[in-house]
């Protein structure tokens, strides 16, 4: 017997979550198409002027990164919960932490990865200007993955009870607040051609605090929810 | 009637005579559009107020019929196979899906273009535009629902349900230019007391409708053809086939 | 003898749920080709105590050797060489049982490639190997869970109504597995309502009332 | 209840629901769900002061300021019953001209101008090659109607 | 043997459900919380400006809405699908349809009602002119149980998948847009002054339309979910 | 004899999944004081054809009737009469087991209430009466599951795997009561693994392969 490296183990997970996400060629989709969808809902719901979408069009797709982040959250943990995968891998020679972190980057990349890549379309279609889609990309880059780690504590925390759903959005929203705050702000700044250097640096920050401390939480949370 | 719908419902009979249909549909689309299009943008004359810009119309006008004729179509077969249980029925509306998706995002991809010059904008949020693009989601949603369940007879019966639902859409999007003071014009074809479009620039179009009909009539029976194959790949008569070939 | 000398202790272990205590002060040893026999009635406690036991649950007061140390202190050891099986199968319903065993392996063994082929073959799989794990039969999933403990080289398996949805020949192969991991030198700890008739290595009886 | 009771339960709510649904629609379709507003409807102050909102109408022919050099454009819209002074200041769509059809997106002010700050043209359902048009025109000295 | 009234199996079900939805104290204040927080996320992103709050105002509070009624979805069936319920109350001699309806109704009185009670709060927060306030509530009244109701024939949909989340918001949120657009436009007219019957009437009709044929639609999707 | 005269009978069903024929052209006919006995290795198609016969999967072809009428005609008559109880038992985790039979029914039957008590001591379930159902053990659940058996006045009982999870004790009360529901006229529908003893009534062989 030889225990896997760490490295190779969270491959491995990865590639497994990854595999589950996109079991099918459709639901490659879907993020896309909520993301899509939600941003599609403001103009509805408001007017569809040119300059108030200007105005509001930061602050959406941050909600919208937000909102099918957290949408994705319950699905988290809880399926290997229920299932019993999440008994075989507290059970397995890997630190839980690590599974749990590499568990939460698949999500990000099924999840929060692709709303990145398509936020400039977005950005145009509220009319955002040119010089402010670098910085959006960017912030989005730094304050989703955030996102999902803060994520995966709730979801960790409620994956033992039933109906964690409505559970998990009230404990990561709030927290998410800050990332929102500056993430908005980064690029309300660029579009007027201000310095961003400042709320990037702090949601690089968060990240990386969420990063070292997040996986450790969630693991005492999952084996708090296992007991 | 009844023999004869019970007949076509075979997946060996329907196999066969799809099979001699389809270059007939495929020839015929190929016989009206060709000569439409060259008849719709150089033949006929400009309008009096959008000048050539107008020809867009021998794309958008039957592609927007379409995206509403296949979703018809669709939910029709999905109904026929969820009331008579035929599974014939569900293979056709399956084929349809993608078909009538991209006729929906052709209709919107030709409107937004003709949409810049003479309106002055890519999109509004006018009830006409907004209603096509709900189709369009419609059109995407059957065909994620489905994608998501791996057993072919639950996703049948779970995607019919999803295009029934949808069909309250369709009069949405056809009526909502009479409805509401759209943007969007008011029908030309369908006005009350005749077209408002002269017989030289309204016959290439008729020539255009029918011959996208054509070509989804082809198009559609290729793509069940092959799913009838794929479902069927276990009964006796596709083994027999494939051996004897 | 192919497994290395080990021992698991439980010394003064206790539970309680609620007001009601599981069990108290319990106590036991178990050594190479050995196997734990945890009977009891409905709702007696079996279970708890094999979570326990694994180290998913925490125990109210008392402890858990594994080779001397407790398994609070050397997790990395005692969950490199125990596998459990619990009610819940630990199977990915999108994933084929194949798929699935292969995912286990490459968290717990780097070796276990090959033991995979053979293991679906022993319990019966071949059939649906290549079918998604939601739409196996109940027996089937057991015994796709039931494989994932013989591939694994544990020195201990905890298994909880190993039987559970079985048919006649299900738990005949089940009795027969046992006994050749026993008899190699490895530990169990079996909980089951029906009887056993496992050849090789030693009962330990443990009652639970 | 037996299961025929049962059926017949549901179906009489069924078509009762659907019943009330269509008296709402057909009463709703009776009010204001418009897109824009007429120049009539302006005219009768209908729409909001001090928001924006939507006027449909064609532009009268010959009220086109059209001073060279600047952007800035004033003009007339009619629904052949009242009419609306529009002042715009961008770039006009191509098919805007005299007796288009067009939508003007802004504010009315107190004078009750409106300051547009969109137009966009409205096409109207008729086709018909420019000769015809001509002829029309001269036969009933006007452009064909909307 | 008396199989009791539809009225009777209807009721026992509604409190029920009700129940387990305040089964802990704490869920009683998660679409609310969660309601409170999408609404706050807008003045945080864009910038907190009487004016432009006041203009997005309606159509915030509805996309607030009609989120978090689809994030409450996923839990509407999955739990009774996950446990047998479900199964057993196909089995019983009630009609689907109206068991399914009775749901959704809980599930409103959960997720909905609360909305609807707490929008003037928020209105206020907008800024929003008083006389606006009583159309808004009615507005909101008439339309989040068509949310729900439309919800429901997604969830029911989805109810057999693990992963539903996002397909469901994929097929809820197209069938919801003209009931947010309606929602909306009612409160943009009440701001002014206007006359509001006409959207009103609109979606009174929606909701007659979805509370006699959405239950069809969602028992027989539960239907193919069981099989 | 209690129970009124009714029938069951399948003719000529079928039902394939994927590539696999489970069963074809299969037919039985079932009438008082019988019991159909269903058998068959793990994922011979057992729990399948439970499912098709409590209405839950529609079969490829062929039907199902209940006192000659056809049980998609007929459903309210069907399921009045008929109590199904499958692999997921049914219980809310959130609510104890009185609640869980109150609220069934409260949708099956009004008289209902008075058996409610005799059931919960019939199988034991003196102890967890008041236990949210999530925390019994898998053989307390299984046995809250046949208490809503008991409780219906169900001509046909269609269980699948009733003895799974339970104790020695837990199975042969199984047997006796269904023993004593054949005995009173009913009729019995069975899936299981192992032998059972079940004195009153006809058995009716169906072995699935
Ligand atoms: C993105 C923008 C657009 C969309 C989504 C759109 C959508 C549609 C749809 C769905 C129809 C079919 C209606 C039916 O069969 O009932 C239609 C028809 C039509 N559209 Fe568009 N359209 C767009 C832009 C335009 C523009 C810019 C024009 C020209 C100014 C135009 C001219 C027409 C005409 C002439 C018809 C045929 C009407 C008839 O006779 O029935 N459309 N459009
Ligand atoms: N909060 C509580 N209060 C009192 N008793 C509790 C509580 N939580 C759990 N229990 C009891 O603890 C026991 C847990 O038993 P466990 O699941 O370990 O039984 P088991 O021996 O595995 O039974 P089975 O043979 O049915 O699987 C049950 O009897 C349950 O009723
Ligand atoms: N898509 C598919 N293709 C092929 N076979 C399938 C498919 N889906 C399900 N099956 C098979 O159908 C059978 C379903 O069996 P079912 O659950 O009815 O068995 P069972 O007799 O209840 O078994 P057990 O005793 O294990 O509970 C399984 O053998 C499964 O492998
Ligand atoms: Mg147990
Ligand atoms: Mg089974």
């Amino acid at each position: 017997m030889q225990t896997p490296g760490m490295l190779d183990a969270g491959w491995a997970l990865l590639v497994r979550d990854i595999k589950l996400g996109y079991r099918r060629i459709g639901e490659l989709a879907n993020p896309l198409v909520f993301f899509l969808v939600v941003a599609t809902l403001f103009p509805l719901a408001t007017s569809p002027e040119r300059e108030l979408l200007m105005e509001i069009g930061p602050g959406i797709v941050w909600v919208a990164a937000l909102l099918s982040s957290v949408l994705a959250l319950d699905t988290l943990y809880r399926s290997d919960m229920d299932d019993g995968t999440m008994e075989q891998m507290a059970l397995s020679p890997q630190p839980l932490a690590w599974l749990l972190l590499v568990k939460t980057v698949a999500h990000w990349l099924v999840s929060g990865l692709p709303l990145v890549i398509l936020a400039p379309l977005v950005a145009q279609a509220f009319f955002l200007p040119a010089e402010a889609g670098p910085t959006m990309v960017a912030s989005l880059a730094l304050g989703t993955p955030t996102l999902s780690l803060i994520g995966s504590i709730g979801a960790a925390l409620t994956a033992g009870l039933r109906r964690g759903g409505a559970l998990v959005a009230m404990l990561v929203l709030p927290l998410s607040m800050p990332i929102l705050i500056f993430g908005a702000r980064a690029t309300d700044l660029a579009m007027d051609g201000l310095d961003v250097t400042g709320p990037l640096n702090l949601l690089a920050a968060i990240m990386f605090l969420a990063l070292s401390l997040g996986p450790i939480a969630a693991a005492a949370a999952i084996r708090v929810s296992l007991d | 009637m009844w023999t004869w719908f019970h007949k076509l419902s075979s997946p060996p009979h329907f196999y066969r005579l799809s099979g001699t249909m389809i270059p007939w549909f495929g020839w015929l689309a190929a016989a009206l559009i060709i000569p439409s299009l060259y008849a719709g943008l150089a033949l006929a004359p400009a309008d009096y107020q959008q000048g050539d810009g107008f020809r867009i119309i021998y794309v958008h006008v039957p592609s927007a019929m379409l995206s509403l004729f296949v979703y018809m179509f669709m939910a029709t077969a999905a109904a026929i196979g969820m009331i008579w249980r035929m599974k014939l029925a569900h293979a056709v509306a399956v084929a349809c899906a993608p078909i009538g998706a991209s006729f929906t995002f052709l209709a919107l991809a030709t409107g937004s273009i003709w949409g810049k010059p003479m309106w002055g904008t890519w999109w509004a949020w006018d009830a006409r535009l907004t209603a096509e693009l709900i189709l369009l989601f419609l059109y995407l949603g059957y065909m994620g629902l489905r994608a998501a369940i791996d057993d072919t007879n639950r996703a049948d019966r779970a995607s019919a349900i999803l295009a029934l639902v949808g069909v309250v859409n369709v009069p949405i999007v056809h009526y909502s230019v009479t409805w509401w003071n759209s943007l969007h014009q008011a029908s030309t074809l369908l006005k009350k007391g005749g077209p408002s479009i002269p017989p030289d620039m309204a016959i290439p179009l008729y020539g255009m409708i029918l011959g996208f009909l054509c070509f989804f009539g082809a198009v559609s029976l290729t793509r069940v053809k092959r799913e009838v194959l794929v479902r069927e790949q276990n009964s006796k008569w596709v083994k027999d086939m494939v051996t004897s070939k | 003898m192919s497994i290395s000398e080990a021992s698991l202790q439980g010394r003064g272990l206790s539970l309680w749920r609620g007001d009601r205590c599981l069990f108290q002060n319990l106590g036991f040893e178990l050594t190479n080709s050995q196997w734990l026999h945890v009977s009891g009635g409905n709702g007696s406690g079996k279970t708890t105590l094999l979570r326990v036991l694994a180290g998913l649950t925490m125990p109210e007061s008392g402890d858990i050797y594994w080779d001397d140390r407790r398994i609070s202190r050397s997790r990395f050891d005692y969950h490199r060489s125990m596998i459990y099986m619990g009610h819940l199968e630990g199977l990915k319903g999108d994933m084929n049982p194949e798929e699935n065993l292969r995912f286990h392996y490459q968290l717990r063994d780097k070796k276990a490639g090959e033991r995979i082929e053979i293991a679906i073959e022993r319990l019966g799989l071949q059939r649906c190997r290549s079918l998604p794990c939601r739409s196996l039969s109940a027996g089937q999933r057991r015994r796709a869970a039931l494989a994932r403990v013989l591939v694994s080289s544990a020195t201990l398996w905890i298994l909880d109504e190993p039987f559970a949805n079985l048919d006649v020949k299900g738990r005949e192969l089940v009795e027969e597995l046992v006994s050749e991991h026993l008899e190699q030198g490895g530990m169990a700890i079996l909980a089951a309502h029906h009887e056993m008739h496992i050849n090789g290595g030693t009962r330990v009886p443990l009652e639970l009332s | 209840m037996t299961a025929r009771q049962q059926r017949m339960l549901i179906v009489v709510l069924v078509l009762a629901g659907v019943g009330v649904a269509t008296t709402f629609g057909l009463r709703a379709f009776q009010e204001n769900l418009l897109y824009y507003y007429t120049p009539t409807q302006v005219q009768a102050g209908e729409p909001p002061l001090n928001r924006k909102f939507r006027v449909g109408g064609l532009v009268v022919p010959g009220t086109v300021g059209n001073e060279p050099g600047k952007l800035e454009k004033t003009f007339d819209l009619t629904d052949n019953g009242a009419m609306v002074t529009v002042h715009f200041a961008g770039i006009l769509p191509d098919l805007f001209r005299e007796g288009q059809g067009i939508i003007a997106h802004g504010k009315l002010n107190d004078e009750g101008v409106f300051y547009a700050e969109e137009v966009l043209a409205k096409h109207d359902e008729n086709y018909m090659p420019p000769e015809v048009a001509e002829s029309l025109k001269q036969i009933h000295g006007e452009e064909p109607s909307q």
